[in-house]
């Protein structure tokens, strides 16, 4: 899962950094296949090369201590904004088959089923963001026809609602511990890209909330490479975050 | 100059009332001002509207201790646990009392924040187009750019310029003059967009330190209400070139936190029992020192000289 | 990372064509890229939108040397002397070419830098309200505050994006990762503007010392298209911590250009026929010596430790 | 001219220091009657103490070292528009009867007679500042029945005016070498407030391009005290501003 969004970065691309398994990635896109892309973090930091330990947050003491840039919330976010970011992660509790990603509210918004922690710099990097890469655990639950709530906008009600609605870029990739969906076709809708190794479409179908259906060449992802097993482990020497 | 030094519990109570908003955490996960929240909790500051782009288990803890009305934020939870087991049960069962949330994304938190502090009317914003954000927060308006051609919706994100800003920094002196450094989130915007700033110092240093590097300053002291000696103030969270973050303590939080007695044992335990910051660090004792960075990454030399 | 380290000459021409917007001067008064007026001008560059809420003397030069089409800006004069004679020359007797006007203020000339910067769509400004520069600059709109009950009118200001920022720094590394410090006027904002940025380092450093101290960081070095190795490059504007102001050149240039041929004389003597930055400064010899700060004012030290 | 301008500094104000003239008038109030004011400089400079050498402009080093903050032009120039700056210093080639005050086109704005440099931050200051405080040389040209532009606003039409044009503070008082004037009456058109010793007020009327009438209660401006000499002294040692 995380070597596959690792895979998601191309080299010298202006990456947004989220919380948790994108600081991983980011880390083993930088020690493989992207020497010179460049991770933001919305706290307020720009760094070349990955943390020298483990990071709980994106901004301890190691994420600061030889950064690029140790600024504002303004300065990085507002590249979003400014269009040079090429790539954003995110995470997220809900998503359905246009990409928009709840971390809000399931249920009503007056009284939720349950109240997520929100969007932090979700909604923004969702915005904004050239390509959009969600990493989620997929469940049914989790794998929905339609959000309660759109944090994060992906394809909203697919096809032209995106740019209809003041936006360029939009859902890249959906990276899952079974798969990788990407969006297809004129609707935009999520297929099925590629299935990980030891998983099936079956089982993939089954644990998603919506007729999901294969892209033209569907095939297995490629098993991680020793090179990039070796850079996770130099990123995270802990397991903290596999 | 005034001297603005102040113990902790007369900072609060001076400057902080029922039903202010204010700034507990403006730098996301470092930075953020726990000593204070403990305090607000302690003194029993109802109805505040607490303001924040992310500042992990605070905003929860004082949504537990019944100190919130509402919450103005991008995010609310904990940043080692993912959920806030106060903010759900506030949201979703109104305990230990109702919560009104005006929903933000980080970005559009910052420019209100941006707006407030250089008297900007307001602030034209793409980044939440789309959003559901944009139609659950009733403070947002949506407008066209008049400036383009195709009719470019944009939003409109008024001003927040809260009552209150309470700001960890590395050092300070007597006068509130400080310097902060490492990311730095939205903290000089809040410093700025606030009517007061209180600043929890982990050092107070003579003011020849602060004034030998006048931009590493992060606000002057004619702009600040009061400074308080607090080594580890921020502590669970981190703190650059001072702290490291106690991953440990926000994981026992989260645990603990989940059913409302469990909280409420929590609380007792580390905040109404424990009657000020100097208590806390005992408390603390071997703990906190384990988190103190004690080497030293010098800066490169800079220098302000005139010959 | 890739080595950006280039000559003046070939940084200029790679990165500036004619009709471009650029900035030259972001900081006022101290930190103006006089090195790369003179080399825009020695290069023939025509055209060019410059853009400085106010930068001395420099775009009166450009302006004499028949290199601006467009001016941008708060203030075209002279520190020392007040008026800027080639500015009235283009403006009142059309020499050596008309020139137009975008009148603002530094506040709405900050506002639209910011804008530009952050991808904000515009920005509403009170700061120029009952002023006629609201209306002798086209680009301006008036509207409603539509947050306001008692329609109160703001000044809408759209965003600038310049075609390239040419920005003084203290030091940097050969990737373009610099330090700035002291007032930073529109550096931040410009540099974050622009589409390309050219620093002009008074010293080059190894990457580990700009990596010392990331919140002293002016911009990244990915933001960066070229670094330029020109100490006293400024001259003779001032850099804090490294260089006095020339007040004599300033005077004498007002002085001498007070006619068109004072001028001309003026621009051949210390640009046309300096054929680069290390004539210029053997020419300047003793008297560029007289102005190099020598002596050490350093910051207290800070650290970025993590244990 | 400059300790008149170092009166209208009241202790603990927050000062938006012009260039030459008022930076020196600042620094005679710090040392006199206002030890606890606070100066702004637009180029992003907060002092408190005066700086320690003269200085040609905001930005040379002495007015850096020292500093209470050294930062950006809009952190410094957005407290005008969040209300906090309580007097503000500027100058001008032009100004008429309601405090209007013109530094960027005389004549024609397509063909001007004389273009000026232009506002700097002359036209935020106006706007924003609580008190405006003018310093100028008292000659009819300079002292018109109306500007021929606006740079920085005064009181517009007089009357309401300002306030109808969203705009609240104004002039408080005008500095020249001959006297001092100041609004007056619901039209808040400036009057005749003071003489400076050795100028009389037939002479002022002579050089001013309006009928200038006399405030009630007219004296002449007390003279330069002991003190303000020292300081003005000691601010500009080298007599470079007086």
């Amino acid at each position: 899962m995380i070597v596959a969004a690792a895979r998601e970065i191309a080299d010298g691309d202006v990456v947004f950094v989220g919380m948790r398994l994108p600081i991983v990635a980011y880390g083993v896109a930088r020690l493989t296949h992207a020497p010179n892309a460049v991770g933001l973090f919305e706290c307020g930091i720009v760094r070349y090369a990955p943390a020298g330990a483990v990071l709980y947050t994106m901004g301890d003491p190691p994420n600061q201590m030889g950064a690029a840039w140790a600024t504002g919330l303004i300065q990085v976010m507002g590249q979003l904004q400014r269009g040079r970011v090429d790539a954003g992660f995110i995470g997220g509790a809900e998503i359905d088959r246009f990409g928009n990603i709840n971390t809000s509210y399931i249920g009503d918004i007056a009284k939720p089923r349950v109240k997520l922690p929100g969007s932090g710099g979700a909604a923004d990097i969702a915005a904004m963001a050239k390509r959009l890469i969600a990493i989620m655990n997929h469940q049914k639950r989790r794998f929905v026809e339609k959000v309660d709530y759109v944090t994060s906008p992906g394809f909203l009600d697919g096809g032209e609602a995106r740019s209809k609605a003041g936006l360029g870029g939009g859902p890249a990739a959906v990276i899952t511990d079974r798969c990788i969906l990407r969006p297809h076709g004129p609707r935009k809708e999520l297929h099925l890209a590629s299935v990980h190794p030891g998983h099936n479409v079956d089982e993939v179908r089954g644990h998603t909330g919506w007729d999901l259906k294969p892209l033209p060449g569907l095939a297995e992802t490629a098993p991680p490479s020793r090179a990039e097993l070796a850079a996770l482990h130099a990123i995270d020497k802990e397991g903290v975050w596999r | 100059m005034k001297d603005k030094l102040l113990p902790l519990d007369r900072a609060i109570s001076e400057n902080l009332g029922p039903g202010d908003a204010v700034v507990l955490g403006a730098c996301l996960e470092p930075d953020i001002p726990f000593a204070a929240t403990y305090e607000i909790i302690r003194q029993g500051i109802g109805g505040l509207n607490v303001i924040a782009p992310i500042s992990d288990a605070s905003t929860d803890m004082l949504i537990g201790a019944g100190c919130v009305a509402e919450v103005t934020g991008a995010w609310v939870g904990n940043v080692s646990g993912g959920l806030g087991h106060n903010y759900r049960r506030a949201l979703e069962d109104g305990e230990p009392g109702p919560v009104i949330v005006h929903d933000h994304s980080n970005f559009s938190l910052a420019m209100a924040l941006l707006a407030g502090a250089h008297g900007m009317p307001y602030v034209p914003l793409r980044s939440i187009l789309g959003s559901d954000i944009a139609r659950s927060n009733p403070a947002f308006r949506r407008a066209e750019n008049p400036f383009s051609e195709a009719r470019e919706p944009v939003v409109l994100v008024p001003p927040l310029q809260p009552d209150l800003a309470v700001l960890p920094v590395q050092r300070a002196d007597r006068h509130g003059n400080a310097h902060h450094w490492g990311s730095a989130g939205l903290i000089q915007e809040s410093a700025l967009a606030a009517e007061k700033v209180i600043l929890l110092a982990d050092e107070i240093v003579d003011a020849e330190v602060i004034a030998s590097d006048p931009s590493r300053v992060l606000i002057p002291g004619y702009l600040v209400a009061a400074v308080c000696h607090l080594p580890g103030g921020a502590h669970p969270s981190p703190m650059t070139g001072r702290w490291r973050r106690d991953n440990q303590f926000f994981e026992d939080y989260h645990r603990v936190s989940r059913t409302r007695d469990g909280f409420l044992d929590w609380l007792r335990e580390w905040v109404l029992e424990v009657p000020d910051h100097a208590a806390y660090q005992k408390k603390l004792s071997q703990r906190l020192d384990d988190l103190r960075i004690t080497g030293t990454a010098p800066a490169a030399i800079t220098s302000y000289a005139v010959a």
